[in-house]
């Protein structure tokens, strides 16, 4: 089981590391999206600090859920994905490989670059190791929740939007309490009720995701 | 041994066969034949587990392989319509990741061997992007190489784009399937002969 | 009896004479015949329910009148997710024993639920305008009652998105399943976190902190509601059931028996 | 030629009809866009009212960027394109058709839609008629601009990140002027410099961008 | 008449072939055969003006297509490995729409006479996703039907995926195009006979 664990994860590296073009796609698109915000919104240093934590949060949940297209498409065309799933070891195993290698490529670059991005925005020190913080707490979740929506729209008719619509409200909570522990610290109060939260809905989400993930690729591939 | 027993398939609203019947022996070959559309590839999912029929079932010496589950899957190799290769990846890597997946532990060196085999050798470190049709179709089916422990083999038209080298090379390899008392269920258009008692004939309508 | 089942219905349930109605062709007539009666029974109790409210009812003294659209918000809430939850299950039954009826019970509930759900948010928006000052706070219950909102509306949308309606059923009951970790966010997020929302006022075990009138007039309402949601899931289900069996025979004779 | 035009435009409008949803994509990519903001920022309405004019620009340019993905890979993949490069039109008037249906599909819903999105934020009525203006001035640019970016990417790896490179430097000007039109409506000045500045660079990109595109699809099929 | 002078074609750091001349005249079929990546498939694109050649030129009754450009798409069909339907579309409006493109005005009736001869006329109001691989062919073939007026029609193993009955009615259309005085280049695994005089054979190494 560990090793087709590794065999997943390491084969989706394997592919990300010929296309390294892709794996950048989702850091590139989140630093698009914050760096555009100065142009359009002007350049007043109070202005920005004030909606930098939304700003930042907004745009790692939007590349998190561009990457999503990403999950499964690519295995469900080509055909490998049946082989998945006629694979001997369980299919949970394979999904779980598939969550963590997604998130290696595109959770764990954007929780590395926020730094770089809050500075830009004048964010003040604390508020950025909690910016960090909640960003590794909440990107795995986004990778989770996000691979049910992914795998129910696999081969559906106008997946994209469905993905966003299905996968959407589950990432309200997400964003609110990410972007609530920034403002928090940035306004100097105690962010770690935020961040016990976000934790805790990590853990809840893997717990929950495996199943229907490896459900809903069961029934897209009949 | 592989049966099915009162199989029906429904897709959309056409019910494309209905209280099929087939049985697979160990060394015996079955081939679904029948005009396009006629369900051939259904039935081939079905038979894997891919698809759940819509009556009947699929039972793997005796037991539904609905209840054995992966225990059915380390015994069936599958190769579709598609080729489930990774455009990014080389031929190599294709392969051992392939067989990896499968539970199998090839080393490099017999990927290669087997890619050799097919005729492929060649191409093992190209990108399988830059492959001809035919080639892409050898490297797939260059998995069959190694693949002598699983009693099942499941082939949707595993002959097309193959010029008549890699027709002889593929046919050598289910002969040799067949005589080690493997099963092999296919589908195909061409008339191809193999060189076994046992081969049978399912036509669909 | 044997001829009546689904094709796909496992083979387990055929010898249980419980399932009975499990097959569309049997549930169809019964659904029509019962029907009325629930129907009625809606309008009837939803009459007497907002009678009590609006003219039995005494005024709020801290609220005034404004309070009185507690008599349409508490039982469309409830309603949300009760209907979520039973969904749910018949989701769950669909793709624990592949019975059909089921996925048509449960694709049946969800605009039914998702109607409620609309009413109850925008009965609470309504109402937070005069109470909080605000048509809406991010609150945890607020929030995760409109995430409830875009449940069903995923629900729906990815089963209509699906064109093989046998796929359709089980990729959106797993989502249903997938749901179901909402309702008790929603339920218990006034206790878990102290919020703007009013707690639980009415319990099964303590005494009730309202006044009678008020909680026969809440107590009606839930009642009528109950009645329409089954009414109009029945309606449903029913035209669900001559779309999907078109083809059968038994289908085409209703339909020639109709003419 | 007409009649090709008309056949590609048609092609198009039908195809986006049976996938309904993948239209309603980048409009829903749109509001969503806009829509989180509120959560992640917190509802201040002076605040919001303040970002308004740049986050309903931001938003509008990543939707065009993500929908060019969409312009011509499908065809691409699937032999289409070939077709068209083998047909008896001349192949900039099958560009053009395709740059138009890529608008109407992807640029007018925004434009028809920006309105609500604006009262949301509370932005100024006069503001709201110059930001649909500068709106539907804009995005032909960005469909302009965009298809070339993902005709010379096409069938590259990592074409995603590429087409937002050589695309978005072209994009900067137009949101510059777009958001700062707005911004000057909405603080009472005359905006009409930024929209005519808008409708000349307008006539250059239908002007220039043909050809380019045309060639660069000759060049993706060899 | 078509004609290939001094024809090279280089892919990657290979090359496929050098030095290759053929002609096809008018009425003659020239079945382009060789093993899996010998280079047809990309001998049929540079003949069709798709791939520009490494060297030496095509021409089109003496004049290079390269000067003829949209004169010469006027005057061929080219039906590749992909079938270019899209999967959305129902397989009449893909026809219906590839033949517009193709600059012919066919009607919807017409459109459905030809998937009808192609046995596909059940699928027409199916979307192309739901076809099996066979009839997805058919209908991208079914094209053919109504292309008599194009002198020249460039088919890259047409008969993949086809049933016998298919490939009977393929077989018929190809030989009315030669007995008209059209051609037909094609690539082909399959040994399949055409009854015409002029059937010739190109072999890439
Ligand atoms: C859009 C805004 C609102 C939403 C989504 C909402 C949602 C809900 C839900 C889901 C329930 C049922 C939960 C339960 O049974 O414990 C409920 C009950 C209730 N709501 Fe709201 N509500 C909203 C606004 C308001 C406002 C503004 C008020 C009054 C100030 C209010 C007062 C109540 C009361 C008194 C109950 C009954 C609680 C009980 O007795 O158990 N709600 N609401
Ligand atoms: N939603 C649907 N509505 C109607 N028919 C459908 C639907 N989905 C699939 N089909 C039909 O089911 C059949 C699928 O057949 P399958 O792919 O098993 O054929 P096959 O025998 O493998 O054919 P081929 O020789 O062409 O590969 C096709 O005839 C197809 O038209
Ligand atoms: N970048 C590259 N580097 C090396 N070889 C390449 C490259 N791109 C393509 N090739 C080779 O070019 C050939 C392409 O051949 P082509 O598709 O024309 O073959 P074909 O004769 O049609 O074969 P098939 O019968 O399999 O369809 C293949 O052998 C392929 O390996
Ligand atoms: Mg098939
Ligand atoms: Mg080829």
């Amino acid at each position: 089981m560990i090793k087709t664990l590794r065999l997943v994860i390491h084969r989706d590296l394997l592919l990300a590391l010929r296309r390294r073009a892709d794996v950048a796609n989702s850091l590139l698109f989140f630093v698009i999206v914050v760096s555009l915000f100065p142009f359009g919104v002007g350049p007043e240093a109070s202005l920005l600090r004030a909606i930098a934590p939304g700003v930042l949060w907004v745009a790692a949940l939007l590349a998190a859920m561009l990457a999503l297209a990403r999950m499964f498409a690519a295995d469900y065309a080509d055909g490998t994905l049946e082989q998945m799933l006629l694979a001997p070891a369980p299919l949970t195993v394979v999904v779980l490989g598939k969550i963590v290698a997604h998130w290696l490529l595109t959770g764990l670059p954007l929780v590395a670059l926020s730094p770089v991005l809050a500075l830009q925005f004048d964010v003040p020190a604390d508020a950025i190791g909690v910016l960090v913080a909640s960003l590794a707490l909440g990107t795995p979740v986004l990778s989770l929740i996000g691979a049910i929506g992914a795998a129910l729209t696999l081969g559906v008719r106008g997946a994209g939007v469905l993905t966003a619509l299905l996968v959407l409200p589950l990432y309200i909570p997400v964003l609110i309490l990410g972007a609530g522990a920034v403002d928090a610290a940035a306004a100097g109060l105690d962010a770690s009720a935020h961040l016990m939260l976000l934790g805790a809905l990590l853990l809840g989400a893997a717990a929950c995701a495996l199943w229907p993930v490896a459900a809903a690729l069961r029934i897209a591939v009949e | 041994m592989l049966e099915g027993v009162d199989l029906e398939c429904v897709r959309g609203e056409r019910t494309l066969f209905q209280g099929l019947d087939f049985t697979l022996e160990r060394g015996a070959l079955l081939r679904v034949a029948g005009a396009n559309g006629s369900g051939k590839t259904s039935l081939l999912r079905i038979a894997c587990g891919l698809t759940p029929p819509a009556h009947g079932e699929v039972r793997w010496e005796g037991k539904s392989i609905r209840a054995l589950k992966e225990d059915y899957s380390k015994r069936i190799v599958y190769i579709g319509h598609a080729n489930a290769l990774k455009d990014d990846l080389t031929a190599r890597e294709n392969l051992l990741i392939s067989s990896a997946l499968a539970g199998l532990e090839e080393t490099a060196e017999q990927v290669c061997d087997a890619l050799e085999r097919f005729g492929v050798g060649g191409c093992a470190m190209l990108p399988a992007r830059v492959l001809s049709q035919g080639q892409r179709r050898r490297v797939a089916l260059a998995r069959l190489a190694f693949s002598a422990a699983f009693p099942l083999w499941v082939l949707d038209e595993p002959f097309t784009a193959l010029d008549a080298a890699a027709v002889a090379d593929l046919q050598a390899l289910l002969a040799a399937q067949l005589a080690r008392g493997g099963s092999v269920m296919l589908t195909t258009h061409q008339e191809v002969e193999i060189a076994a008692a046992n081969v049978r004939r399912l036509d669909l309508l | 009896m044997t001829a009546t089942m689904p094709p796909n219905a496992n083979p387990g349930l055929r010898r249980l004479n419980a399932f009975r109605f499990s097959s569309p062709q049997t549930f169809y007539p019964l659904a029509g015949k019962i029907l009325p009666y629930f129907a009625w029974a809606a309008v009837v109790l939803g009459a007497i329910g907002l009678y009590i409210g609006f003219f039995v009812a005494p005024t709020d003294a801290q609220q005034g009148e404004a309070y009185r659209i507690i008599f349409i918000h508490v039982p469309a809430a409830w309603m949300s997710m009760f209907i979520y939850v039973v969904m749910a299950f018949w989701a769950a039954m669909g793709l624990v024993f592949n019975t059909r009826l089921s996925a048509m019970m449960a694709t049946a509930l969800a605009p039914t639920g998702a109607l409620f759900t609309f009413l109850a948010l925008w009965t609470g928006a309504l109402w937070g305008k005069p109470t909080w000052g605000a048509w809406w706070v991010w609150d945890a219950r607020l929030t995760s009652e409109l995430i409830l909102l875009f449940l069903y509306l995923g629900f729906i949308a990815l089963h209509s998105a699906i064109e093989d309606p046998r796929r359709a059923d089980k990729a959106a009951g797993v989502l249903a399943l997938v749901g179901v970790v909402n309702v008790p966010i929603i339920y218990f997020s006034v206790k878990w976190w102290n919020t703007l929302h009013q707690g639980a006022s009415v319990s099964l075990t303590g005494a009730p902190t309202m006044a009678a009138t008020m909680l026969a007039g809440m107590a009606v309402m839930a009642l009528a509601f109950w009645m329409y949601a089954i009414a109009a899931a029945l309606a449903r289900v029913r035209s669900i059931i001559l779309e999907r069996e078109r083809q059968s025979d038994w289908v085409h004779e209703y339909a020639r028996s109709l003419k």
